[in-house]
């Protein structure tokens, strides 16, 4: 064993070291409880420091320097906030369900946390390694919709009413084109389990990884998930149900104290989690970029991708402004999924063209005139928009 | 092709975000309490009473003439003229405020006062950091805490202080030379023969001395 | 739902409000108050809203909540006193709300305004000009949902126009800077060179600005076609400023009046073809490039000279029995002063005639049958300042 | 601006003719921008405003400014020599005689073009009394301008407009029952005052003050 591969499995040896020390029958279940605690440090330490990147990051696009008060360069702001939050009085509405009230928050991160039960966080290191791990996936993340609902329903206050409206259709319409988005991938795999899909990738031809994105239908496919990701996640531009400017806070604006927070927790989960899929399905999972980069340990990499998407993420939100409701659906129904049907055929072109350049052309050609020609004729309420000139009076 | 416009628009923020780490014209902040933004020497916040000298309470330019009372627009000027008279900065005998309260919670920073004002003795303050418990009193502010030196006002304001003073000192020049104008003709006044009507000689006697 | 079994709408039907209890397409419709606490309402404004779905079937807009009845403190105030409590009706645009009162009052009494004041007020109404229109497209953005971006690039080179209001009037927004007859302080040494190398440097920003707006299809799909606004009800509405512009009325008072020195100034006027929400946008951006060349030839040209008229004191100010309207083109639109004096040393009759008011009588129109979402952003784009409205 | 052009005579005579019967008064403004402004009877306003506003050659398209004016019932006071039989001789006698001119409230228009760039024309509808709910015509519906200025003279001077869509309280709160720019409007005495630190004001709120927190305990 190198000292690499050492480093890249530390993690499984020391669990398996851990759980030695349990009586036989229980080593399964403790393995288990390990993996999920972990699990939830990890995933909540990320959180935070997402938070702050997500925070500074926003400053410096905005000419300014985000918090930098709280500890050393304002490292140690996501403590403030959490104690902020646990601090602040819980506010219920009179009149609003109380248990539902209650519910809703922990179901939204309860559900965010499931997700991750069959990511593969590196070499060996899933939780599960479900045969349908992909499906589970998608099933539990449609759970965050109740969740949502249930915030929106039970807070009766028309704003939350119309947030949760919005949550529900917008999730909705965004899981069509994010599940064909992900066929595509499952179609070329083979197969619905993440760690075979993630092995499938890691192998390399010279310098080069078989990395899906770098396939005409894999870049297609993995700009499609993104944006429906996004969508799926209530992030800008696609953050209608909160759309604090219209509808103030959305489906959360009754909350307040560690039940907001429980809301912000799920919502940056859900992110993460879903960027954790794209990149399971697209972007290789754990494997190294360059053959040549092995040595690094593969939850290392793992990580890094991860933060490089949320930084896409942080990236958007700081630049577009948000969409209306009508044209969020127009462009999920009538771009995205022409878009994820074309990109399934050129899948399956991809896989029984032979190996060469013409089958790089063709089905290259297959997903850019499409994109051209939907880009064009892009329906935002019935018309065209395009940049205008003026004229001037005298 | 659909796209382009936000494409333009993220290589913008990702330029301002890469340009806040070079140049201070894309890192506006100032970090307040440990950064200031230099001085500016028209700034104005809330009006002063200027003083020559050392003693606040003698070298106050105020003569009370109440004009600052009557112009301020929200009326946040108190004052209470006094009964005896003090020489003001140019030397003559003239009231002084007893009482000269401005509620710095009510007034507007618009130095109309300062306008208004003939004897130059209201300026405006450029002191911004004020902060009080107590709602009504605090922000009060009486003529002892209004009171600041002539030297306070150079360096504020440097330019209008220095007009301020050449100004007021031709004044007093004029003053002094029209009252030793003043001395001189009572002398000669009082050297000349009582021929002349006692009357007119003897009610200009104590005006001359009241104002040296 | 019958309307007399519902309290809240036999309370709707009260304010005016007649309810139906179904909509178009048969549902329950919902009355939602928009305000005064809302984080787009640009203050306190309130718009009670009822909606079909997300489609507005009626919109009521409430004002009042910041009314301190500027008016009738003014009658109480002497003439030079109300000068400063201009500053406070648009506090975005201090400095033209000075000239506008300032002109009517000269208008009253007939007073002339030396030369190089006449170049200080263009100066400062051009740079203010800039600043709200800068800002105003930071706040339109921002009720889109921008998370700010736009917003702080607009305060960042509001900041350097602020900080020029400070060195000038000694005051960044509550600038209290002209009178009756001219300027209270002439500038200061070196400050129409500090206001050249901004303006020398405001193109670039509006260049960096549209890269990041103009062209992109989020805002052009939330903006064109939304709010439009035909020629003659904006007309008819007496709709002023760049919202008039952007139906394509050519009427800008710099050029119809020509006050002031603005005759001298051959800028170009703006027109947009649809009356919507883009081409509100769009033709204040095309000002601000108009106003940049007015303050490069004014800072060229100014010469020196006294800033005040010798024959008029700002104290003990009484002008003859008369009255006069004078206005101005503020940034926001026509902004009117109409006086009338009995001879006394206060106003008898003080009426402002604001812009951002009168451009909201046209606000139901323009949202009737669009998105909640886009009330805030043809709310925005009609620029209105909560002080200057409920006065 | 071509108000030197448009001279307040011809526009007088040109509505007198096409308005037949419309009672005009003009009113001369002594001020040096001398804009003179038309009094127009509450019966005609809308037909002369909507003549006003299609007219050839006058197009005042664009309604500006709206606003109330309270003139309030004035006495003046003068001394006049009156020439008296006293105990049968014709003698001269001064005597004060006392003219109350009766108040009324005006509602104030400020019309311009913008198709014709001219301006402004000042028309004037005067109430018969001055007492709150004095009635004049709306001139909503044919300038949509007047409709929110109108609703803030109704609002603030008590001013009925007839014909106006839809009359409410503009600025003050739909419970406040007083006009607060008229002239005889009285400050009520519970407000919620911000107290400076000498006045009657404070005073007065130190009062409620403790009448409040007498009425707590």
């Amino acid at each position: 064993m190198t000292r690499a591969v050492a480093v890249d499995q530390m993690f499984v040896t020391l669990n398996h070291a851990l759980v030695a020390y349990v009586p036989a029958v229980w080593r399964p279940l403790a393995s288990a409880v390990l993996g999920v605690v972990t699990v939830m440090v990890v995933f909540l330490t990320l959180f935070a420091l997402t938070v702050l990147l997500e925070r500074k990051g926003l400053g410096r696009m905005q000419n300014r320097y985000g918090p930098n008060r709280v500890g050393p360069w304002g490292i140690l702001q996501p403590v403030a906030d959490g104690i902020k939050a646990i601090i602040k009085e819980d506010v219920v509405p009179q009149s609003a369900d109380h248990a539902v009230h209650f519910l809703a928050p922990v179901l939204i991160v309860v559900a965010a946390f499931l997700n991750y039960a069959v990511i593969p966080v590196g070499r060996g290191m899933a939780l599960t390694d479900l045969n349908a791990g992909v499906l589970f996936f998608f099933a539990i993340s449609s759970m965050v919709e109740l969740g949502v609902f249930m915030a929106g329903w039970a807070s009766r206050s028309k704003y939350s009413l119309f947030g949760a409206m919005r949550a529900i259709a917008q999730m909705i319409s965004y899981e069509v084109p994010m599940l064909l988005a992900a066929t595509a991938t499952v179609m070329v795999a083979g197969t619905l389990s993440t760690t075979r899909i993630v092995e499938m990738q890691a192998t390399y031809t010279g310098q080069i990884p078989h990395w899906f994105v770098l396939t005409p239908w894999g870049f297609t496919g993995f700009c499609l998930f993104m944006v429906a990701a996004t969508a799926e996640s209530n992030r800008s531009p696609f953050d209608l149900p909160e759309g604090e400017s219209e509808i103030v806070a959305g489906y959360f604006i009754e909350y307040s104290g560690f039940k907001f927070a429980l809301f912000f927790i799920g919502e940056y989960l859900g992110m993460m989690a879903t960027s954790a899929m794209a990149i399971t399905l697209f972007l290789g999972g754990w494997s190294a970029p360059l053959a040549c980069l092995q040595w690094f340990p593969t939850w290392g990499w793992f990580f890094v991708k991860l933060v490089a998407l949320l930084c896409g993420f942080i990236w958007m939100r700081g630049t577009l402004p948000r969409l209306r409701m009508d044209q969020l659906m127009n462009f999920s129904w009538k771009f995205l999924l022409p878009m994820t049907l074309v990109n399934l055929v050129a899948t399956g072109l991809w896989r029984f063209l032979p190996v060469g350049w013409e089958r790089w052309l063709i089905c290259g050609a297959l997903v850019v005139v499409p994109y051209a020609l939907l880009g064009r004729s892009i329906n935002w309420q019935g018309r065209k928009v395009a940049v205008r000139r003026y004229r001037y009076a005298e | 092709m659909l796209g382009r416009g936000i494409v333009e628009g993220m290589l913008e923020t990702a330029r301002n975000f890469l340009g806040s780490y070079v140049s201070r014209e894309r890192l506006t902040t100032v970090q307040y309490p440990e950064e200031r933004l230099a001085h500016i020497e028209n700034a104005r916040s809330f009006p002063f009473l200027v003083y020559d000298g050392a003693d606040w309470q003698a070298g106050m330019r105020c003569v009370s003439c109440q004009i600052c009372e009557k112009e301020c627009p929200p009326k946040c000027i108190y004052i209470e003229k006094s009964v005896d008279k003090k020489p003001d900065a140019v030397g003559r005998p003239q009231n002084y405020p007893k009482v000269f309260n401005i509620d710095v919670s009510v007034c507007m920073s618009c130095q109309i006062c300062v306008e208004v004002c003939p004897f130059d003795a209201i300026k405006m303050d450029v002191e911004y950091e004020l902060g009080a418990h107590d709602r009504f009193g605090g922000l009060l502010l009486d003529k002892q805490r209004l009171s600041k030196s002539n030297e306070y006002y150079h360096r504020i304001h440097p330019t209008e202080a220095a007009a301020v003073d050449a100004a007021l000192a031709e004044e007093r020049a004029k003053m002094q030379a029209k009252q030793q104008a003043a001395a001189a003709a009572a002398a000669a006044k009082a050297a000349a023969p009582v021929a002349a009507t006692p009357s007119a000689a003897i009610p200009s006697a104590p005006a001359t001395e009241g104002k040296a | 739902m019958s309307s007399a079994m519902h309290p809240a709408m036999d309370m709707a039907a009260e304010r005016g409000m007649q309810l139906s209890p179904a909509g178009e397409s048969g549902v329950q419709l919902l009355e939602v108050s928009m305000g005064p606490q809302h984080p787009s309402t640009h203050g306190v404004f309130r718009m009670d809203v009822v909606l079909d779905g997300e489609k507005v079937v009626k919109l009521k807009p409430v004002f009042g909540y910041l009314h301190r009845n500027h008016e009738k403190i003014a009658e109480k105030e002497t003439y030079l006193g109300n000068m400063p409590y201009t500053d406070r009706l648009d506090y975005i645009c201090s400095l033209t709300n000075n000239w506008a009162y300032a002109l009517a009052v000269e208008k009253l009494a007939g007073i002339e305004v030396p030369e190089r004041a006449e170049y200080l007020r263009v100066i400062t109404a051009e740079l203010t000009r800039l600043q709200n229109h800068a800002l105003l497209i930071g706040f339109l953005m921002q009720d889109m949902g921008a998370s700010g971006t736009p917003l702080m690039y607009a305060f960042r080179e509001r900041e350097k126009i602020q900080d020029l209001f400070e060195a000038l009037t000694g005051s960044r927004m509550m600038s209290n800077y002209m009178r009756f007859g001219g300027c209270r302080v002439d500038a200061p040494a070196g400050w129409l060179a500090e206001v050249g190398k901004m303006v020398a440097s405001f193109p670039q920003f509006l260049d960096e600005f549209e890269a990041l707006l103009t062209g992109n299809e989020i805002l052009m799909a939330r903006t064109q076609e939304v709010g439009v606004v035909t020629r003659e009800r904006a007309v008819n509405a007496g709709l002023t400023g760049p919202m008039l512009r952007a139906s394509g009325v050519n009427y800008d008072i710099r050029k119809v009046d020509g006050y002031g020195i603005y005759n001298r100034f051959p800028f170009r006027v703006p027109l947009g073809e649809h009356g919507d929400t883009y081409d509100r946008y769009m033709i204040r951006v095309l000002e601000m490039r108009e106003s940049v060349k007015i303050l490069e030839q004014a800072l060229k040209e100014i010469p020196d000279g006294p800033i005040q008229d010798p024959k008029t004191k700002p104290r003990n100010f009484r002008p003859k029995v008369g009255e006069a309207y004078g206005r101005i083109e503020s940034p926001k639109g026509e902004l009117g002063f109409y006086l009338i004096s009995d001879g006394t040393g206060t106003p008898y009759r003080y009426r402002v005639r604001p812009p951002s008011l009168i451009n909201l009588t046209l606000l139901e129109e323009m949202c009737l049958g669009h998105n909640v979402a886009d009330i805030v952003v043809i709310l925005g784009s009609v620029d209105i300042v909560l002080g200057e409205v409920d006065r | 601006m071509s108000a030197e052009a448009l001279q307040i005579e011809t526009v007088k005579a040109q509505i007198e003719a096409a308005v037949p019967g419309c009672l005009l008064e003009m009113v001369t403004n002594p001020s040096v921008c001398a804009q003179h402004s038309l009094v127009v009877a509450a019966k005609d306003a809308v037909a002369v405003a909507e003549f006003l506003r299609t007219a050839d050659g006058l197009k005042f398209d664009f309604c500006s400014n709206v606003t109330g004016v309270d003139w309030p019932a004035k006495e003046t006071v003068a001394k006049v020599k009156v020439k008296k039989l006293v105990d049968g001789v014709e003698t001269e006698v001064e005597e004060t005689q006392k003219t109350v001119t009766p108040g009324y409230l005006e509602a104030v228009y400020h019309l311009f073009s913008m198709e014709l760039k001219h301006g402004p024309l000042v028309l004037r509808q005067r109430t018969a009394g001055h007492e709150v709910g004095a009635e004049v015509a709306s001139l909503t519906p044919v300038w949509k301008s007047a409709e929110l200025q109108e609703r803030e003279i109704f609002d603030l001077f008590g001013v009925v407009f007839t014909g106006h869509p839809d009359l409410r309280r503009l600025l003050m709160w739909d419970e406040f029952v007083d006009h607060p720019m008229r002239r005889d409007y009285v400050d009520p005495d519970d407000y919620e005052y911000e107290p400076t630190a000498h006045d009657e004001i404070l005073r007065r709120a130190r009062e409620h003050a403790a009448a409040a927190q007498e009425a707590g305990r």
